[in-house]
């Protein structure tokens, strides 16, 4: 080995330890292309080698749980022999290069990780968090992505009916963009490592978009070491996405499900077909012989480690018995899509990559799938106090209460996000029962009557001041917004946002927050099938803040007693459920108002918060409820708004109890909810709160066209409407 | 002050896949033309701007280019005066 | 419908066709019988009423439509529509029929330069199509938009013989029927939300019927529409 | 048979609403540009055609503008032949 390798390995992003375990692997050393092969499987992204040793420690199994992490996407039984796929991935870091290009490429990635578990995408979801509208840098990533996400999940089909959008100045310089996806599938159809039986023999069809120069990223300095210089300028790191392509690989990758004609299936994301083929043959517990020749390169000149890394969007990996192979190559032909046979499963575990007839790779497959580093990096909570400054709760607050709920209202983080999810086609496929603005998405499984809940939520503000808090309070609320459309939560799915875990302070945040998300799922029985990890998040040392992303999936057997999420009628019973402490800590209140992110996050009782889930469910069922709503961001005033623009109903209630006006209206405490109830249903709303042991206080009724707090608000609700809905648009210079 | 006329082109740059001129590339075939190769879409921008002189809006025009018109990670541009009609 | 056989109702699908199960879906729901047609075959298996549905056929990539008007289904489509037969565009369909000259006018980017999915309102301004048949003149209905290029517009030529023969079948509207700007959701000249040939047998519109025929999932406003069609395809083709 | 390089440009007819060169010179103003008129995008299309000869080269190019690559409903276009490098 000589010196020069020795930089090229460090240049590729592998420590000098990383080597000597490539080494002592292959009982030799690399050359440039496995050593290239290497980098990006042993990536962050792909290995997970800093997360994983902790997201072990989540819980994972379950009566329902199908598939659960280590494959593309988890998977839970809903009953009827109906299996519901679902995964969120982020795109964070393209998207801040090139907001539209690489939101849309996120897209299709997480699309594809659906399909290759032999599901139809049914749903998108994308959370979201930005620095602030008042720069223009985040006035084109937010237009960008938003404009992004539309234009893939629009023009392939799959409605996007939810998600979250949240602004923090840490995420000015590291927008974060996660897109969560569901789909639905014949359990039986479910392309899992155990139920095909994929073959010595067995070949791999790379079918879909030509191969091309992009995505290949860090390994690009490979380039300057085999190429003439200049030839850099020819690595665009960014890629286009073509939902167009994306469109028949879904339709003719669910035809070939369908038909019986595959032993197995997997979407080409990070680290293109090394990965795909080495995954695959490992899964099957074979090698395999690839043969890049047989590639089809949309550039001239390509050499093997830009074709093995390349990360060319829209393409997809089959393992098709060789009697099966005319039937595929007729059903992408049907679809205009071009097949390619790149190789074969071959006995034993090597990978053996071929380029104009000579061997330019063999390596172990599974040394490059299973084997790669794991790391127990070591976590140390920041010496600063996160809990700087007074907390906001003891803060004595003297100003117009009516002027605070309207900055409240209009704050970008409560503000109406029509702006942005009118961009996205909510309707196509024709089970959409609730979209964006209802707590929880609904989308009907078709030909039955379940309905599937679906929220995304982080609370970083919260997880700011107290990761593991905060990861309690995202899960807590994303099943809570399932809870009170009537659906029972289920299982979850995460992103893992956080910085540059080679920082004590950053692994901290994310151990705290993983257990936060464990001991919230435990109380909760709602496994994790599975997630996505998403480092480095970070620049000039200033990280984002800890955001772990909660996908919760929640089951309604009958989506016909859905419970909507806004007053739909005057004369209607206002109850809170759950208690109001005194609790302004991290609260939108306290940012938007008093311009303090500060205090402890509210306390949060997992048996209480479970309590009330089971509370609302049961109410549901019963058909007591009008309406549910969440109180979340802005309290209980702001859930009252919400309740009422939504509807169109307004309301006059009055707030008992000894708190402060300005606490008992904003203060953020977890495990409540606002229901409306008809006046001949109260009794039973009282008696099922007794029973699940949840505090029910009757507010008030809705009515009329004011939202009344007695002696505290009174405005009418089309003036509310109109500021809740404008703020964004005006934040963006359109009114 | 005087009036010049620019048109401006943008096209993505080399290497990245070009969705819009592959649909066209496979729509020629079936209307006759299999003979069309390395089809490219891309925009072209006419527009007109008031300047002391030529050199003056040339440069203004290709900040234009630059800051609005294309997105220097994914596109290249070319500037070309029309000559006054 | 009821007793007599239902009338067969073919929807095409393009590649990129998104819509064509929801159109199907809401033949079924209404009465009809839903047959999936292909664009690469010449055969419309003796359908009584075409769909060109919604979506992004080709990706939409050089101009919505552009491309699928040339599909080999085109043929017999075209052929069909100078029968008489009955031809409904949605959206993207709409979109073909501009491009392939059965429809006046063409469709360019909204003027907000986004897409938009939204419930909007829109006024019938003649029963005189295949799809207004059930309809009164003066009449609003409520259905989705969800397009990103649904900007009708037409040479002014062109839109005086659109206006002068009455060809304005929908216009975007408020609740009660006013036509005006706050009601236009993306620039389309004159308000103008559908049109069709002066036979009245092709009718093209942005909005979504197909998403509106079932109340769980939406507004209903497209259930008349169907109706009428199928009340049209069930007379046969005149000719 | 010979390589032959066109380009064509798709332009909205005058006298159409062009949503993106309005959206282009409303933009500009913020960015210190108050100077600029008449904005319309169009589409530049750059394709590669096989011919025995120029002429019928650019026959066939004129072809594909008038049935495919622009809508002559409301879209003019232009045929230039680029020289080869
Ligand atoms: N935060 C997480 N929680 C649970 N499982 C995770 C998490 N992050 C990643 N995983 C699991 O690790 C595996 C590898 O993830 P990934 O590399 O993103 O898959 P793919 O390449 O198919 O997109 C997946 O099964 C995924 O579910
Ligand atoms: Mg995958």
């Amino acid at each position: 080995m000589s010196s020069e390798e020795l930089a090229l390995h460090r240049q590729l992003g592998l420590t000098d330890g990383e080597l000597a375990q490539i080494e002592a692997t292959l009982g030799r050393g690399p050359n440039g292309t496995e050593l290239a092969m290497y980098s990006v499987m042993w990536s962050e992204h792909c290995s997970y080698k800093s997360s994983k040793i902790h997201l072990r420690t989540l819980p994972t199994a379950g009566p329902a749980v199908l598939v659960g992490p280590g494959q593309d996407a988890g998977a839970v039984d809903v009953g009827d022999g109906i299996a519901v796929v679902f995964k969120i991935e982020s795109h964070s870091h393209p998207s801040a290069i090139e907001p539209y290009q690489g939101a849309a490429t996120g897209v299709g990635g997480i699309v594809r990780d659906i399909v290759s578990m032999g599901a139809r995408p049914v749903a998108l979801l994308d959370p979201l968090l930005f620095g602030p509208l008042a720069e223009e840098r985040n006035r084109w990533l937010f237009a960008g992505v938003i404009a992004g996400i539309g234009g893939y999940g629009n023009c392939i089909g799959v409605p996007t009916v939810g998600g979250e959008i949240r602004f923090a100045d840490a995420h000015t310089a590291d927008p974060t963009v996660n897109v969560m996806c569901v789909g639905i599938a014949d359990a039986a159809d479910l392309i899992t490592a155990q139920s095909r039986t994929a073959q010595a023999g067995s070949l791999m069809v790379l079918y879909g978009a030509t191969t091309g120069r992009d995505g290949i990223g860090g390994v690009s300095v490979l380039a300057s070491a085999t190429l003439e210089d200049g030839a850099e300028g020819s690595r665009p790191s960014v890629q286009i996405g073509d939902p167009f392509a994306e469109k028949l690989l879904i339709e003719a990758s669910l035809e070939l499900v369908a038909g019986g004609s595959l032993e197995g299936l997997q979407d080409l994301g990070g680290a293109g077909i090394t990965c795909a083929v080495s995954e695959s043959a490992t899964r099957a517990g074979m090698g395999a012989s690839l043969d890049l020749d047989a590639v089809p390169l949309r550039e001239p000149g390509m050499v093997p480690f830009e074709i093995l890394t390349s990360e060319s969007q829209e393409r997809m990996l089959a393992i098709v018995h060789p009697s099966k192979l005319d039937e595929v190559r007729s059903v992408c032909g049907r679809w205009g899509l071009t097949t390619a046979v790149i190789g074969e499963l071959t006995p034993g575990g090597t990978l053996t990559v071929r380029s104009g007839g000579a061997v330019v790779a063999e390596v172990a497959a599974s040394s490059l799938a299973d084997e790669g580093p794991v790391y127990d990096r070591p976590a140390e909570p920041p010496t600063r106090s996160v809990v700087s400054g007074e907390d906001p709760t003891f803060v004595p607050f003297e100003k117009d209460l009516t002027e605070a709920v309207l900055t409240v209202l209009t704050a970008p983080n409560v503000a109406s996000k029509r702006w942005a999810f009118e961009q996205y086609d909510r309707v196509v496929q024709g089970n959409t029962i609730a979209g964006p603005d209802s707590d929880a998405a609904i989308v009907r499984v078709a030909g039955t009557l379940k309905g599937l809940a679906v929220s995304t939520d982080s609370k970083s503000r919260f997880g700011r001041l107290d990761p593991f808090l905060g990861a309690v309070h995202a899960v807590a609320e994303s099943a809570r917004n399932v809870a009170v459309t009537g659906a029972t939560p289920i299982a979850i799915t995460n992103c893992l946002n956080f910085g540059n875990p080679e920082r004590p302070e950053v692994m901290w945040e994310l151990t705290e927050s993983i257990r936060g998300i464990r001991d919230a799922c435990l109380a909760f029985e709602t496994p994790v099938t599975g997630g996505n990890v998403s480092l480095y998040n970070e620049s000039g040392g200033s990280a984002i803040w800890p955001t772990p992303v909660i996908g919760m999936l929640g089951l309604l057997e009958d989506y016909r007693l859905r419970v909507p999420s806004s007053f739909p009628r005057p004369g209607l019973a206002i109850y809170l459920v759950g208690e109001t402490f005194a609790e302004l800590g991290g609260s939108e209140f306290a940012e938007a108002v008093l311009g303090v992110v500060a205090g402890k996050p509210p306390a949060l009782d997992l048996s209480r918060e479970r309590g009330l889930h089971r509370f609302l469910i049961a109410a549901a069922g019963g058909a007591v409820l009008a309406s549910a709503h969440d109180c979340g961001d802005g309290g209980l005033v702001i859930a009252l708004l919400e309740a009422a623009i939504g509807g169109g109903h307004g309301f006059a209630v009055a707030l008992a109890g000894d708190l402060p006006s300005h606490v008992a209206l904003f203060s953020e405490s977890a495990s409540r909810a606002v229901v409306s109830v008809d006046p001949g249903d109260e009794e039973a709303l009282v008696r099922l709160a007794a029973e699940h042991g949840v505090p029910v206080a009757r507010l008030g009724e809705t009515g009329g066209p004011r939202a009344l707090v007695e002696g505290l608000v009174d405005v009418p609700v089309d003036e509310l409407r109109d500021a809740w809905e404008t703020a964004i648009p005006r934040l963006l210079g359109e009114t | 002050m005087t009036t010049f006329t620019f048109e401006v082109l943008v096209t993505l740059k080399d290497g990245l896949s070009d969705p819009q001129g592959k649909a066209v590339e496979s729509a020629l075939p079936s209307l006759g033309w299999t003979n069309v190769r390395h089809v490219r879409v891309g925009k072209h921008i006419e527009l007109e701007v008031e300047a002391h002189d030529e050199a003056s809006a040339l440069e203004q025009v290709r900040g234009m280019a630059v800051r609005l018109l294309s997105n220097p990670v994914i596109e290249d541009y070319q500037v070309l005066e029309v000559a006054p009609k | 419908m009821s007793g007599a056989v239902p009338p067969r109702v073919g929807v095409v699908t393009f590649p990129g066709s998104l819509d064509d199960r929801d159109a199907l879906r809401a033949v079924e729901q209404m009465g009809g019988e839903a047959v999936p047609l292909w664009h690469a075959d010449r055969d419309l298996r003796a359908v009584d009423a075409v769909i060109l549905p919604g979506g992004f056929s080709y990706g939409d990539y050089l101009r919505c439509g552009a491309i699928a008007r040339f599909a080999p289904v085109m043929e017999p489509v075209v052929a069909f529509a100078e029968r008489g037969g009955p031809v409904l565009g949605i959206c993207n369909g709409f979109q073909i029929l501009c491009e392939a000259g059965l429809l006046p006018g063409a469709m360019i980017r909204n003027r907000s330069l986004r897409f938009v999915c939204r419930d909007v309102w829109l006024r019938v301004e003649t029963a005189q199509s295949c799809l207004t048949g059930d309809l009164t003149p003066g009449e609003t209905i409520e259905i989705p938009i969800k397009h990103g290029e649904g900007q009708w517009i037409a040479t002014a030529e062109q839109l005086g013989d659109v206006e002068a023969q009455g060809l304005v079948v929908f216009r975007y509207a408020s609740r009660t029927g006013i036509v005006d700007d706050v009601s236009n959701p993306n620039g389309a000249t004159n308000n103008v939300a559908g049109i069709r040939n002066p036979a009245g047998n092709v009718v093209g519109l942005m909005p979504h019927p197909e998403h509106a025929v079932d109340p769980d999932v939406g507004p209903t406003g497209g259930q008349p529409l169907f109706a009428s069609l199928l009340h049209v395809a069930m007379a046969g083709v005149t000719g």
